[in-house]
């Protein structure tokens, strides 16, 4: 038997159609993830594709700005298509291919791992659709756009709240469906084993750059990284390789939304309960009855209401700290960050920075912290516009 | 021997296949909820699966899925559901299985829903989302009384004489690759299917998913020991607005093709 | 004197109120151009901000869909903020800096220069002031929004043509006015010298890395390098590296819109005839009368009605040579890219994917063509959409 | 000696400044051009400068932009100026210097260009984006008939003695730091600045760009031999569309400040 939880959390919660899929894929995933020829191919379209390595940047703007540590930032916002996301679809579109499937779905809620999905399909040649839920679909018209002009077919899903968590679901119902010729690319380190375990070591990269180049830069590991924490992939990306770094804190960031007290919030960590959704047991925003709660932020990327189960374990065993910040708190630093160092980061990433903002004031110029910048926010200025008009307040 | 073994057994004895029919609790209302189980089992069916709503049954199709809703957003709750099952315990022994969502069962406690169901009277559990892999957590509380349902789909293959194995109650044969409510027909390999889990199992074999129309039922009956309809009895509940005659006569002219 | 022009062409075409301060940017210009300091930080800016070197891709769709030369892609949507503008402007903000300017102007007309220049003032901590035609404003409002955020003033132009040319204009107006502590960063190789020289060394980083990448990857040089033409930044910027390399075509693709015997089109070098504007000697789209005519291109980059004078020479010369391609060829090409690589290029840069796509299926497979992406889509998917629906046609 | 260098030779003995003006050609229209030119004439501009109509006029600002605009949009050419000029030239011998950019000359061919300017009367040429380190292209081409006035602005500095050596006609001195139309008000060392212009030159000095009162224009007098006003009288033009009554009135109410 293969390990598939992380703690009491994680496992394969899924239907019985597709145990046998993923005990496919598991096996062809062990089989893989130290096959020389397959990290040689992934290394070689993170780096003529994706545009790896992503700089570790010194934000002086920002560290002037707020007078305590040295912040740096890891830019993933640089990658093509603009976050994180596409180093985990390299690596799974790439498996895919030697599975030998020719179809992939995907589910996204800000767009950008649907975009990711679209792209890499493209690219390899294969079909390709996105579920992604209708209130999304509003919120991110430009990402919608760009998957169609990518020859991805968007499937709009109406159920429930109509965004990620439903997305998810319909995803997984048209895996379902269609398991014989067709890989599902999850797009967080969520969903059943072995997705955690597999999307995080297709976003590890983020983290063994980071460490190497802060190593190179100042000679020493960083006080704490920060990334905001959706699903979870950008943050286990970056945290992954300073694990065994017990030095060094890990804090992800959720999305506190209107604020916890309000009830509209994703901070699954903060406030939620173990419980189990799709595919994974993991904390949960759940009510009494165990049905799921929608999750909101401001950013579409955030407001999933569970949390990956690695991120459980982290912070059952207190390795990682989870902290959230709100929608305005997230929109202060957006602008902040444009303002100091002419980086318009994802709101999602916004989220890391505005936290960051309240830690290095606290902290000594000769403290450093590492944020993960996940992404670029070009995506969300219909967002942010409105905004600030008001109309989402 | 809880109620589900005894209707199977007594099935057996006149040669007779199960009519297993599922219904939405809270859709559309609690109170209609026993009052449809009272009148299918008055009809013919011989087994009730009583759905309870959740949030997210990402096993379901757009019928059950929109029934669930429906029920949640009247304010269904897991209590409101084992209240119903004693309504329709004061009346009637048919069979009764849950299909119920893992985290439904987490919220509630594990303990605490296998007592209320020990203690209403419900006699199986279905959990889509358990898979082999993951029931030792439940099975470890279970006893006779209640039977923690097997499913087996066309895609299980090797595995299904390992799924089978302890199978209780019955085995649930999954007939389409897909959710519930079907609509892509059946799994074309499906009675070479049917053939290979009868023959791994002395358990009682049900088929399921994607029977919609009373034409389906005949050819299945030889293979299996019950069959199942979800998703059309779900709708027709809906279109009646939970009328009891109207299920009433669609049991019937299903339960004909068991004669 | 220093020499202002290349053969007949460039110049300081001016007001008597700015020759001085050209000449002054001329000598700050001549002394930091060699300065290993100034060009150790344009450097450090430019692999830690910038996010260079940018990957030269070979795409391996594009290629196998045109079934002729192998085809390689210079990534500058990679650079942050999305095009290759950004590597001019961290040149010209950083020459600025040491000349004691703490205000800039730009002038914008797809707004990738004005995100860029905002984004180096925002980082260098200067005043900025774009000016914007309302037209470019309608087309582009993603980039409007984009420059607010990062502190800039978006000034609208709403004389002549309310377009680039117009834009220009009024930010050599507002330069005039305000000469002593404004810097005008000028965002393409035109304007009055020292500007067409300076941006072209600013920009010549990409054809010296295509050099370096292209020999490290096939061990030639390639058979011609391709690059759209507006101004002709990204393509000088490109060409510069391979000038003496007299066997490298350079070929430069002009906007020819609607189609130029309707009329609307940005060819001026295939319509243009040598005149004066913004300073420089050039060709220039001109009626009888010398009244500079619109320029027309669903791109919005390329709708310049002139073209950087040392374009004008090297035609002249017959060293490079210039072609154009109509909107409904870029919009083809912007489709086929997406499709075949997965990669959405801006609608100035599918002009020179279309040329590619014309030029590659007529070659050998053992011919390399080197095209340079010189930005990403992001910023047109509204005007495709509108171009889709009919609307721009 | 033109008629620039004979009207200057004329208000020195007597003492005075020349009153020049600006007009755009074509705007209203080029007929009224011709009455407008005549009118000022006779109301006491000493020199008249025509602007002949641009697309881009980048040293211009809002009003003559615009005018310009309006005379483009009516078709005016530059054959249709060089007749406008020989119209007024049937009936006065008013100095008369064009405002035109470059691409018009190049556009039209400089010899070509000068050629017409000589036949038709034109005294003087004022090219805003042909400064010093150009102009030896067009200067090559040029004889004693036609003037091509030299521009020095505030920011002219240490360039002043070059710029104004061989200046012809008379000195345009650029009164503030910005476009035509002004509203930026003086530059503050204007007078050190017009001081030390005059002392590098014999050539007559005018200062203009953004003299729109006539209460600016007494303190300036004592300091150049002219003074310029356009963006203004181009703006009463357009206010009174083209009446070279209301224009007649205008230039007079200026001219006193010259007595
Ligand atoms: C830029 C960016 N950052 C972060 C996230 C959140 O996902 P995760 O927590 O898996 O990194 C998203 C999701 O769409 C994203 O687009
Ligand atoms: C992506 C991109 N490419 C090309 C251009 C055209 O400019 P140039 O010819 O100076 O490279 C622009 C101008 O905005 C641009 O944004």
């Amino acid at each position: 038997m293969n390990k598939t939880k992380f703690g009491q959390f994680g496992g394969q919660y899924v239907p019985e159609t597709i145990m046998n899929a993923l005990h496919e894929l598991e096996a062809a995933y062990r089989h893989y993830q130290n096959d020389p020829e397959f990290l040689e191919e992934y290394g070689y379209y993170l780096k003529q594709y994706v545009g790896r390595p992503s700089p570790l940047y010194f934000a002086e703007g920002l560290t002037k700005r707020l007078g305590g540590a040295k912040i740096y930032l890891k830019r993933e916002d640089l990658n093509h298509t603009g976050a994180h996301k596409i180093n985990n679809v390299m690596g799974q579109l790439l498996l895919a291919k030697r599975m030998g499937k020719t179809k992939v779905i995907a589910e996204t809620g800000a767009g950008q791992h649907g975009v990711a999905t679209a792209t890499g399909a493209a690219l390899l040649g294969m079909e390709c659709t996105v579920f992604m839920g209708e209130e999304d679909i509003e919120r991110q018209a430009l990402n919608v756009f760009r998957m169609e002009l990518l020859g991805a077919i968007v499937e709009p899903v109406n159920s429930g709240t109509k965004t990620l968590k439903d997305a998810t679901n319909e995803a997984i119902r048209a895996w379902i469906h269609r398991v014989e010729d067709t890989f599902y690319v999850i797009g967080s380190v969520v969903g059943p084993a072995p997705y955690p375990e597999m999307v995080r070591d297709f976003q590890k990269v983020i983290g063994e750059e980071a460490r190497k180049q802060l190593l190179e830069a100042e000679g020493c590991l960083p006080d704490a990284i920060i990334a905001c924490v959706g699903g979870g992939s950008n943050a286990m990306g970056i945290f992954h390789a300073f694990m065994a770094d017990e030095a060094v804190e890990l804090i992800g960031v959720e999305g506190a939304g209107k604020g916890i007290e309000t009830g509209l919030h994703a901070a699954a960590i903060a406030e939620g309960k173990v419980g189990v959704l799709h595919g994974m047991k993991t904390f949960l925003l759940q009510d009494q009855q165990g049905n799921i709660t929608p999750a909101y932020s401001v950013s579409a990327g955030l407001d999933y209401p569970g949390i990956g189960p690695e991120h459980a374990a982290l912070h059952e065993q207190q390795r990682a700290n989870y902290v959230s910040v709100t929608d305005d708190e997230a929109i202060d630093a957006l602008n902040a960050l444009c303002l100091s160092d002419g980086i318009l980061p994802a709101l999602e990433s916004a989220h890391a920075i505005a936290y960051v903002m309240k830690l290095a004031p606290t902290m000594s110029a000769d403290q450093i912290l590492v944020v993960n910048l996940s992404g670029r926010g070009d995506k969300d200025v219909h967002t942010i516009a409105a905004y600030k008009k008001g109309e989402l307040q | 021997m809880n109620r589900i073994d005894k209707t199977f057994q007594a099935l057996r004895a006149e040669g007779k296949k199960a009519l297993i029919t599922y219904v939405v609790a809270g859709d559309p209302g609690l109170k209609q909820t026993v009052d449809l189980v009272l009148a299918k089992a008055q009809a013919g069916a011989d087994i009730v699966e009583l759905g309870i709503p959740f949030s997210d049954p990402l096993a379901d199709g757009a019928v059950i899925q929109a029934a669930a809703q429906r029920s949640l957003n009247r304010g269904t709750t897991i209590d409101g559901v084992f209240d119903a099952v004693r309504g329709i315990r004061t009346q009637s022994q048919v069979p009764l299985v849950f299909l119920v969502y893992y985290n439904t069962v987490l919220a509630y406690g594990r303990e605490a829903f296998l007592g209320e169901c020990k203690e209403t009277g419900v006699d199986g559990l279905i959990i889509p989302d358990l898979p082999y892999e993951e029931r030792e957590e439940m099975v470890a509380l279970m006893d006779e009384s209640v039977h923690l349902i097997t499913l087996v789909a066309p895609t299980s293959e090797q595995r299904i004489e390992k799924l089978v194995r302890d199978a209780k109650g019955f085995v649930y044969c999954i007939s389409t690759l897909g959710i519930t409510g079907g609509g892509a027909g059946f799994f074309s390999g499906l009675e070479a299917f049917l053939a290979k889990v009868k023959s791994q199992t002395e358990t009682p074999i049900a088929v399921g998913f994607g029977i919609t129309k009373k034409e389906q039922v005949k050819p299945l009956l030889p293979m299996v020991d019950g069959v199942i309809m979800g998703s059309k009895i779900v709708d027709v509940i809906h279109q009646s607005q939970g009328d009891s005659a109207e299920l009433d006569a669609f049991v019937r002219s299903i339960k004909i093709e068991f004669e």
